[in-house]
């Protein structure tokens, strides 16, 4: 039998789990270490909002909330290598990418607190809010990338599904078209092996979720998604390759979900704690702190200066999100068409009066 | 001034639109150099190039996603789905996000999207081609549902489907797509989204109808006028929202009503219509509000879909029972 | 004989008939290990074992379509959608071939399945868990739907659904999963699916409900008593098909009919109610039929979600009007 | 970068289009060259049924219908090589496997005449009809894959999908579900080169479809659809693995429409003459029948008899299917349930009576 197509999956990291470099050649950005240190600062910065937010759930404050713990690499990789005129279409953890996007923490809680005024946050105008129902993201990015193309804008579109998201066959009609079509598209996979209770090998067969992107016809790579120096890399060749016309990517980004899958969850019921403990040691933070004090770049006093003034601009962002309080009963309406048409009026008259009387 | 046909009506009003509008594009499956299965698209890639008459791939839930997001990015896509009985899957992107996404981000986002479908029996279809879906989308908030019922009609409707800022889910009747022609000047005038058209004035019956329907219910009217029984006929057109004014003012002068579609009766848009009515002119009714539907069965394979269909002797029958009482 | 609460019951059920018989079979997202996020299927992988209890990779077009087929071939699959907003990409199976295959093979085969999901709000959750989609199942020919309200209900209603010869799309009421206990007696005797239940009789109006609504109006029943206005209440349960018999007999006792539901009024089931006792009891009609529903609005995020669904308020105040003609 | 997947598609043929045989060592049941014009009678029975439901069409005594023209090899390739207790789940056109399966010509004329009972065909009980939405028969032979090893059967199901087919998601999950769950299912994706109007390079950036495969974690290879010796013996080899509990394989089947989409289509809008001619030469009929004669297997008599042997059971089987005539309307009601609900009843009522007075 003649062979008729050959693939393969490549792998890319550069900081192990220790911290050391396992590539000679470093990307221009992870050579200036002050850029490192930005760079993990931010990490930071999205654990404790994380840290936080969980925080608000617990005490009441705030509805079920899907922490980020473990996925900061990955999320703030990927945000760094864009630009504005790039469109994100999120699933609903990317909080690190978000806030390189200019989305505001106290936003993020306010989606999470019930309040869509959440949604019209202060990310580019053009970015997705947060997509709850799975894999329809990836059709969105496909949208948007046709979009850009049509309007000869010099951008691409970025989404973000996950190892179950995996399954859908909507991830896979978008590969396929963004692929047919070449567009300026990259299709992140966090594989954080997890998918509430469901590990990767009920999901799937393969052996790499990277290769799915084969059946769209487009490259694809596997990137250590802890490793921030890989992501950003991976991301920024993808993004390039994108918006100069070269066609879609697809980017599975190892990674591991730390916390619960979100605060309704518990994951004690079906995932073994040394599991966990194992996968502590790879997370992204503490590789690159490792790296940072080799270099004298980063040290015990800094990491707790740093630490203390992301708490300060986290308290400022909760009291904003009090603040906001409840948006009013006609914001229901408000919205639903530029002409609204003569019942639904009624309908927002009766609940105001309701709101009014009995709210 | 041409006389044309419901799908050439159509035609003109994309290729219209595509003319005035650079950010409107028209996609779907077999849309391009094949024009359509029904023709719809016929000429328009030609016309205006494969940049804005776009064959997709084959999948639905593709054509509404993708369509969504040009409409957010400031495109006016026209997709079109190419039978009845596949526009399922694109029931969770219209539901989940054409119709949350603008009040969804507090108008950040909005939709101004066409999803065009052909709907309804009548052509000895194969299985699945069919389907009067109606009443699933007019359930869906955000989203706006129109059926024209004549090349006038679908000409100044789709034309303000395409120009509407919100998402529009386009049913053609494909029984009706070569039925008749009309004159139809392509003069760019649309036709409003929320107005019932009055097919025929009368008093002592009103039928409401819409899409193929209206073939069958302007019979009966004309059969009842012979027995000296004066029918109104109004073509609701805009499914959702429901033109109630018109149905109302209608109703209170003849005090008898008759809903006629070809969907299956339960939970069907003559529900929604005889509810209204029922609550808001119980005391102008003078005998039970009769609905004439499509069996709650699938529309049968075509050896029997004329039996399936509401036949204007069912129609009759109901105008009398409402004449009884 | 245990106190249990709703999702307690629906364990139960589908305990039981995995143990009667080999060929139930229980499959969807986190329904193993997890058993269910909302704990539905707690404990029934660990008990039948993970051939029975089944893990699906995160599709629901997939849950749907296997089921079907497993259905076909001499299973009788019970299927959970994990929350209401996900089983639109389950819709295309349901309604072209779950409520089609009997008849289109002329009985060859059947489809002996159940697909469970959460129904309606109030549980302050994420976007997209909280709809309310029991009218678009109504409208599908061929399936059966059905909606539990108490935790004895929800025990006889699933049992019924399960050993049923054909699809039953099951809504499970998630603010009331956990509402309240009740006496469940584990002794495998199944409801019928075509009959409403009576909570509450009355003289004076009709109050018809369904799932979560049922305890705002049993509520605005008490309140109307205490000022001397008698309501009938009914738990209609089975949606599709409706138990007319019952509502009518209640409706022609009465002269008045309030309907409460949480999903969005326009073509919601509220509407086929009306509809059908407009034309049917007419003239035992004493005034206009009230719905007291959803707004034709998505449900929105959880800080409005109070102000969107009917409250005892909004109910009495239908009720009232009611009563002033 | 290091590699950490590595893929390759293979490509099956052992007849070429000149009838000449590209691999010495031929599968078992073609050594027989008595089984091979088994094979070919088979072949030409399924094109004159086809040119004659073609004609029916054509004089208005047949609705819409869907030719399987140059598909021959790929179906009753496929129908040789399924036992009974095989599932078999085709889309709309495989009517050459489906006579294998018992299914009798006057029901498929049925069904394409406009009767559903042409759906309850002599085929298996446990065989799907037709599947007109496209990729949803793809679920179905994942379920009935379950079910068949839920139930302990040594049995496979088999489903059929075109080229425009694979770009629905359906298709993907379905793949992907197999594979996670190493069901017996053989997924055979006919390649004939368009979806109506759509040729393949609109629906994918694949080289090749077998490639969907990888992304299901499953075997996959192409094969040479107009070549029936390779078609069944590549569907003899992924059943028999199937049916020992070895998982799932997908097959790419390269064959080519040379009939238009359906009889309501008209090819020549969209579709070059030469193409069509050239895949003329390609077609699986003639080649076997050089290589019969070149063994003296076949000659023009043999030739002829057999035309006019298959002319003549096809219209006693015409005559069957107009015999059929029109069902009871009450047809419509009496398989919606096992217990019908009083308002169908009513409804059942009232579309007998018109039927008796208006029918
Ligand atoms: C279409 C759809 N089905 C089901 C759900 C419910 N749900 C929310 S998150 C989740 C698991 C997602 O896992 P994965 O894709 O791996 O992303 P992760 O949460 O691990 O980042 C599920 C099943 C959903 N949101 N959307
Ligand atoms: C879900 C769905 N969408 C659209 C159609 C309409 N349609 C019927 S056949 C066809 C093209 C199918 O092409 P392919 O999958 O290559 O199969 P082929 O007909 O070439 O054998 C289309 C779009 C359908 N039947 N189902
Ligand atoms: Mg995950
Ligand atoms: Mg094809």
């Amino acid at each position: 039998m003649k062979t008729v197509a050959k693939f393969e999956i490549k792998y890319l990291q550069y900081l192990d789990q220790d911290g050391k470099l396992v590539e000679k050649k470093l990307p221009k950005f992870a050579e200036d270490t002050n850029e490192l240190v930005e760079m993990y600062k931010k990490m930071m910065f999205v654990r404790v909002f994380d840290t936080k937010a969980i925080a608000l759930q617990r005490t009441g404050q705030l509805g079920t909330y899907a922490s980020c713990l473990g996925h900061e690499a990955t999320h703030v990789g990927i945000g760094l290598a864009m630009i504005e005129d790039d469109v994100f279409c999120p699933m609903y953890r990317e909080y690190g990418t978000q806030f390189e996007r200019g989305v505001e923490p106290h936003e993020v809680l306010m989606f999470w607190g019930g309040d869509e005024r959440g949604n019209n946050f202060s990310g580019p105008k053009h970015d997705f809010p947060w997509a709850v129902p799975i894999a329809t993201q990836n059709h969105h990015a496909t949208g948007a990338a046709f979009a850009l193309k049509y309007q000869g804008k010099k951008a691409a579109s970025v989404s973000v599904i996950g190892d179950g998201g995996t399954s859908q066959g909507d991830f896979y009609e978008s590969l396929n078209c963004a692929g047919a079509w070449d567009l300026p598209s990259v299709f992140v996979v966090a594989n954080n092996k997890w998918a509430i209770s469901v590990p990767l090998e009920i999901q799937t067969r393969c052996e790499t979720l990277a290769q799915k992107g084969i059946a769209g016809g487009m490259e694809s790579l596997q990137v250590d998604g802890n490793d921030i120096i890989a992501m950003r890399d991976a991301m920024e060749t993808a993004l390039k390759k994108a918006r100069s016309g070269k066609g879609p990517t697809l980017i599975e980004a190892l990674t591991y979900r730390l916390s619960d899958h979100t605060t309704a969850d518990d994951a004690r019921r079906y995932r073994p704690q040394e599991e966990v403990d194992e996968n502590w040691a790879k997370e992204p933070l503490i590789r690159l702190r490792k790296y940072l004090e080799s270099k004298k770049a980063w040290d015990d006093k800094k990491e707790e200066e740093w630490k203390a003034a992301c708490a300060k601009r986290v308290d400022e962002e909760v009291k904003k999100y009090k603040a906001a309080g409840k948006p009013p009963v006609t914001d229901m309406f408000d919205n639903m068409f530029a002409n609204m048409p003569e019942d639904l009026l009624a309908q927002r008259a009766e609940a105001e009066e309701e709101a009014k009387n009995h709210g | 001034m041409a006389k044309v046909t419901l799908i050439e009506a159509l035609n003109m009003a994309m290729a219209h639109e595509l003319n005035n509008d650079k950010s409107v594009v028209v996609l779907g499956e077999d849309v391009g150099v094949n024009g359509g299965v029904f023709r719809a698209t016929a000429g328009l890639q030609e016309q205006f190039g494969k940049d804005r008459v776009i064959d997709t791939p084959l999948a639905e839930a593709l054509i509404a996603g993708i369509s969504i997001v040009m409409a957010s990015q400031g495109m006016k896509p026209v997709a079109e789905i190419q039978f009845s009985g596949f526009i399922y899957p694109a029931v969770d992107q219209m539901i989940n996000h054409a119709g949350r996404l603008r009040t969804r981000t507090r108008g950040r986002m909005h939709v101004p999207m066409v999803l065009r479908a052909p709907s309804g029996g009548g052509i000895h279809a194969p299985e699945h081609h069919s389907e009067s879906n109606e009443a699933m989308f007019a359930h869906m908030p955000g989203i706006r549902v129109v059926m024209p019922s004549s090349p006038q009609r679908g000409y100044g409707l789709l034309l303000a489907a395409i120009r509407d800022p919100d998402p529009v889910v386009f049913l053609e009747p494909t029984r009706m797509y070569r039925m008749n022609k009309q004159n139809v000047e392509d003069n760019g005038e649309a036709l409003p989204l929320d107005t019932a058209f009055v097919l025929k004035e009368g008093d002592d019956v009103t039928l409401v109808s819409w899409g193929a329907m209206i073939h069958e219910t302007l019979q009966a009217a004309k059969q009842m006028e012979e027995e000296g029984i004066s029918c109104e006929v109004i073509d609701l057109a805009t499914i959702s929202p429901v033109d109630f004014v018109s149905v109302l003012a209608s109703v209170e002068h003849s005090g008898r009503l008759v809903i006629i579609h070809v969907a299956p009766r339960t939970a069907g848009m003559g529900a929604e219509i005889a509810a209204e009515v029922a609550e808001k002119a119980l005391f102008s009714i003078e005998a039970p509000i009769q609905r004439v539907a499509g069996y709650d069965t699938p529309m049968p394979l075509f050896k029997l879909e004329h039996d399936y269909m509401p036949s204007v002797n069912r129609i009759v029958k109901a105008i009398r029972k409402t004449m009884e009482d």
